[in-house]
């Protein structure tokens, strides 16, 4: 088993033609994952790496039965994707795109809810299933099946974790990058509900960092809904606080915003949490 | 980016919130013609990105425009937490001011809404209210998609008992504020204090707005407010290049991709003893000129005593990143040690490169930074 | 039994202090139903006709459990009223208010949905079950308990067939009017189901009128899940062709927008159709 | 409210879409310095709020400004439809057109959101199109909240088969046809035909729009498009009054509330052997001067015989509408027969004021409508 993502994951590449969907379409065909279709205005009845282009989703979904999209178009274009692909039947859409203004996400997250689709990212690496699917930016070699379910707001800092529980032979069941945007699709929570489903998942590592209150949200969860063992490492403990423009942030937020509210509330909650990257992978071996 | 305080009101102003009348000054001989015009009872206020102006002593009372001048002078090249005063706002006085009110939107990152907050406990102290007393902050959500409703507001004004003679002008108010914040694609919009003035009318007397910089793309009029002046040289390059950097205090340079890995760099940096010189994350999709412009900004900075790169590719290439690396040392006299720790997509063909050019690399993250530790201390001896 | 509204209905007037609303407040109180609130901004603490003012929708069900709210304010203030109700908690919207644009109500409809919530109207007498509670204008005079469950988009025209059966003896499970906008919360479909459903009414009369394709679909709907007997009148056999302007009308409607299609449609789906509002009685006798 | 095509086209143009050069003229000499000022070669286009305009005369091509001076002066009060054409437009010819396209927003009743239609096959015989060859329009539904998106135009367009070096213009066409809907409350916007000029250009070379009545409050602007000469005077003073009123043939005025009961007064009208000689709704809420009105405006029409009044109080009340009767009669010197139907809310009190001034009701729908007719035929003896 594993989350989101598997051997029956039908992937469309939206942006297929650009500099980064290319490169990654073909890591992601090299990789073994079922890329159906790519997405391009204009460049239907192409042929890329292998892959057949459609003008629309609606198009590449009836031709070929793309269930997940991930989406490598620029920012400005990026909503109009994601749009479109809940439009065109899309269940679950992997956003990597990065710069999203967050007004456009707010609207996007409430569209794309009431329509029950899952978004994960944007701003984010995306997610693999060891030797089933890598659906995103993840380099392939860095991961390798095996118990542990890895979910992150940050992208090289989850490669970091994952590569050292590979070189120490503890393998994965799926690795999840959620982003780190002020408003993106899928929270800490949405994927930790998924791991403690998982029959094959042992134990789950959450990679969190400052700002936004989703790890002390998590740590709530985890306390009261999770049977399955948690280690945590949060960044940012000596990042220096930035000048701060009005008091709003601080109502909101008060003190749980920095990495020691969220190491607190994550401890509280019975989640070890590790001090430096390198230091995770004794904690959970 | 964040919006200068006539900034913010002349926006706010524009979507029908009531503001004093001002006008911004850059000399003593402006202060003193503003504050003429306004009959010579006056509030100089400094112009500066920063909180706690007020202690600072950047906020006076003038009652004629000779004090306004006096006060001009004295205000403008104040130096506040660190940023130069080189403007300041000539507003006219609010007399007999009856009540406070805090009033600001914001996104509210849980629930993935904008959200209104208002309290009639405005002022200075907010945030110790938010502390103590959070009963007395009154929230809303507002649906992007129907607007802020007059029932909303209805309910912040009945909640704050506010007089029932203000909220249909409290309503116009809120609705300024937010379309404020929406037109312009701002993260927060905050009005503190919103007064009742000695005649019975709101007006906005300060302002704050922060624009998302990912949406500063659609509003080349927002751009052209940025204040380089507040901005340190090296900020803005690595900004104008797409690289975001912070400069620090420590010794060791770091140049990173991504803005977790950077931080957590920076704590392992620190756990080993070490002082980071920076924050710099060279961002997904960074190319060899990126590299290379990233690494002149660090060493640009005396106090760098060691550089480590710590890059994990994956929309970021470890070719790219080597390449933008020797391309950078080629032009630059660089006499400070480096670590380079390369991994990920294209890292073989990165490391190659590297190695040609006899640079130093590690393998974990741990003993990048012990190296890099090492090494920064070698230099100081 | 009966559908939507009896005497668990807790209801809520908002635009209480209006013309309208005082009026038919008045009346609704007087016909035995549960009013428990009104709201009007700014008239907080005052009370009309035995019922308790609020400011906000917010209070008044935080104070009085009101479930269920009808909507009396001007046009342009409807919307507002709307959303207040459904933010505020009420499950089930009557909105009397005619005029309302339909791009709002387009937007409305839209938001009423996403939060499950369930409107009736605008531009509709609103409901009444017999001897339980009456919300809206529908005169209670005229109602009586019975096996008969009456759903129109006319309003008045819905008076007059509810008279004559009451005259006649035949009593009434609900008479609900959905009201006649080109766009608005419920459709027939959605009270025939309920109709269906309900163990109380034996029989339905629907009363539609020309325009749109409602009743078309309405006609598909009983076609093929309606076990009980329906009699319907469509008002407009007479009425001029507009004065019609573009093609796009025709392109979606084709001939369903008129009597006749209608008419042919509820025949073929073996619904009776009366010739005038007076031989409907007879029918259902 | 619709517009005439100028006026439509006019707003099309301010969101960005391409017309025709051309201005509209009232009179022949107009026509001619218009026809100059664009080169001479011209369309001259009677302005008349129905269709089938083409087939009646009213589109001509001129070729010199003295052509269309005489054009202009022959459809300039023409007879189309029961309208006089008191304006034209002259347009500049667009020459070689390559293809007609159709294209229409309006609103979806049954999926309750905007729609926009496009077909390769634009021009006159849409209709047909419609029906013989369905798949040939291609439909997408707007979520108001989102807006139009390029990739339901791309769709629209691909399935067009539209060359693809316009599926940007044809975007930018559809995107501002769609704001113009939006933006003035429209319930119809329509391009038809849409077409690919000789240049290879997308133009709008007819316009047609039609304006939701109920939102004409927040659009001043559009009202004062609104071209009262095409409305029949009864009908303008209806309208003024809020009082919904169509002219018809027959010889029985009916004054009822609620257009379904109307429309059903009338159907048994017509069953029992009578012509009706207009729909009129009172509406909700109808105030007794509003009544009074409305009977005005039905005894104008010198074809009526006899009036009907059929009244069921809901929100309308019977002791209003019977006020109202009484104080319309004071006023007119009817000689016409009626009779009075009126039933629900306060008719108990409206009944005794009419019986106190001698009217004659009725009770059921039939009866009254058999006496109306009889009461109509008696007057023909």
């Amino acid at each position: 088993m594993s989350i989101l993502v598997n051997k029956n994951t039908r992937l469309l590449v939206q942006g297929i033609t650009g500099r980064e969907g290319s490169f990654h379409t073909q890591q992601m065909v090299d990789y073994g994952t079922n890329v159906v279709a790519g997405v391009r205005a204009g460049k239907g009845g192409e042929w890329i790496h292998g892959v057949p282009v459609f003008d629309t989703v609606q198009e590449a979904v009836e031709a070929t039965g793309a269930n997940t999209s991930v989406v490598y178009v620029p920012a400005r274009f990026a909503a109009d994707a994601i749009y479109e692909a809940a439009d065109g039947g899309i269940e679950l859409i992997v956003c990597i795109t990065e710069r999203i203004p967050v007004l456009d996400m707010v609207k996007i997250c409430g569209y794309l809810d009431a329509k029950n689709v899952r978004l994960v990212g944007p701003n984010c690496p995306g997610l693999i299933t060891p030797d089933e699917a890598k659906v995103g930016i993840i380099p392939g070699s860095i991961v390798m099946p095996g118990p542990i379910g890895v979910v992150s707001r940050s992208g090289t800092l989850t490669y970091e974790v994952v590569y050292a529980l590979t070189s120490r032979g503890i393998g994965q069941t799926t690795c999840v990058g959620i982003g780190g945007d002020p408003v993106n699709g899928t929270s800490f929570i949405d994927v930790l509900q998924m791991f403690e489903a998982d029959s094959e998942t042992e134990q789950v590592i959450m990679i969190g960092e400052i700002g936004g209150t989703d790890e002390e949200k998590a740590a709530a969860y985890i306390a009261h809904h999770m049977t399955k063992r948690v280690t945590a490492f949060i960044a940012g403990r000596t990042a220096p606080a930035g000048r701060r423009m009005g008091h709003a942030g601080a109502i909101v937020e008060g003190k749980s915003g920095t990495a020691e509210g969220k190491i607190a509330a994550l401890e509280a909650a019975g989640v070890r949490v590790a001090a430096n990257p390198d230091e995770i992978v004794g904690m959970v071996a | 980016m964040n919006l200068h305080e006539y900034q913010a009101k002349r926006l706010f102003a524009k979507e029908g919130v009531p503001i004093p009348h001002g006008d911004v000054a850059s000399t003593p001989t402006q202060a003193r013609a503003v504050a003429r015009d306004l009959g010579g009872k006056v509030v100089v206020k400094a112009q500066v990105l920063t909180g706690g102006r007020g202690k600072a002593g950047g906020v006076k009372l003038a009652n004629t425009p000779d004090e306004a001048e006096a006060l001009a002078r004295r205000i403008l090249g104040m130096n506040i937490k660190g940023l130069t005063v080189r403007k300041v706002l000539i507003d006219e006085q609010s007399p007999g001011i009856q009540q406070e009110i805090y009033l600001a939107v914001l996104i509210d990152r849980a629930r993935r809404l904008p959200m209104m907050m208002a309290s009639a406990a405005g002022g200075m102290d907010i945030e110790e209210v938010a502390e103590t007393a959070p009963e007395k902050i009154f929230r809303v959500h507002i649906d992007p998609n129907i607007g802020l409703r007059q029932y909303q507001t209805t309910y912040l004004a009945s909640g704050m008992d506010l007089p029932q003679n203000l909220w249909p002008d409290f309503h116009k108010v809120a609705a300024g504020l937010y379309a404020a914040f929406l037109k312009n694609d701002a993260s927060l919009a905050e009005i503190n204090p919103l007064v009742i003035t000695g005649a019975g009318k709101l007006m906005a007397l300060d302002g704050k707005m922060s624009i998302d910089d990912n949406a500063l793309y659609r509003h080349a009029d927002l751009e052209e407010m940025r204040d380089v002046d507040e901005e340190p040289p090296a900020e803005q390059e690595a900004r104008l290049s797409g690289v975001n950097y912070i400069q620090l205090d420590g010794e060791i340079g770091c140049m990173v991709n991504g803005a977790g890995l950077a931080m957590a760099t920076m704590d392992i940096i620190k756990l080993f003893g070490g002082e980071p010189a920076n924050f710099l994350d060279i961002g997904g999709g960074a190319k060899s000129d990126q590299v290379a412009t990233a690494l002149r900004i660090i060493l640009s900075d005396p106090r760098v005593k060691a550089v480590l790169f710590n890059v994990f590719g994956g929309i970021v290439r470890g070719d790219e990143v080597a390449r933008g690396i020797i391309e950078a040392l080629s032009q630059i006299d660089a006499s400070v040690p480096m670590v380079v720790r390369l991994l990920g997509t294209n890292a073989e063909e990165g490391l190659r490169i590297l190695e040609e050019a006899n640079m130093a690399t590690a393998t974990t993250l741990s003993e990048a930074a012990q190296k890099a530790v090492q090494l920064a201390k070698g230099v100081q001896r």
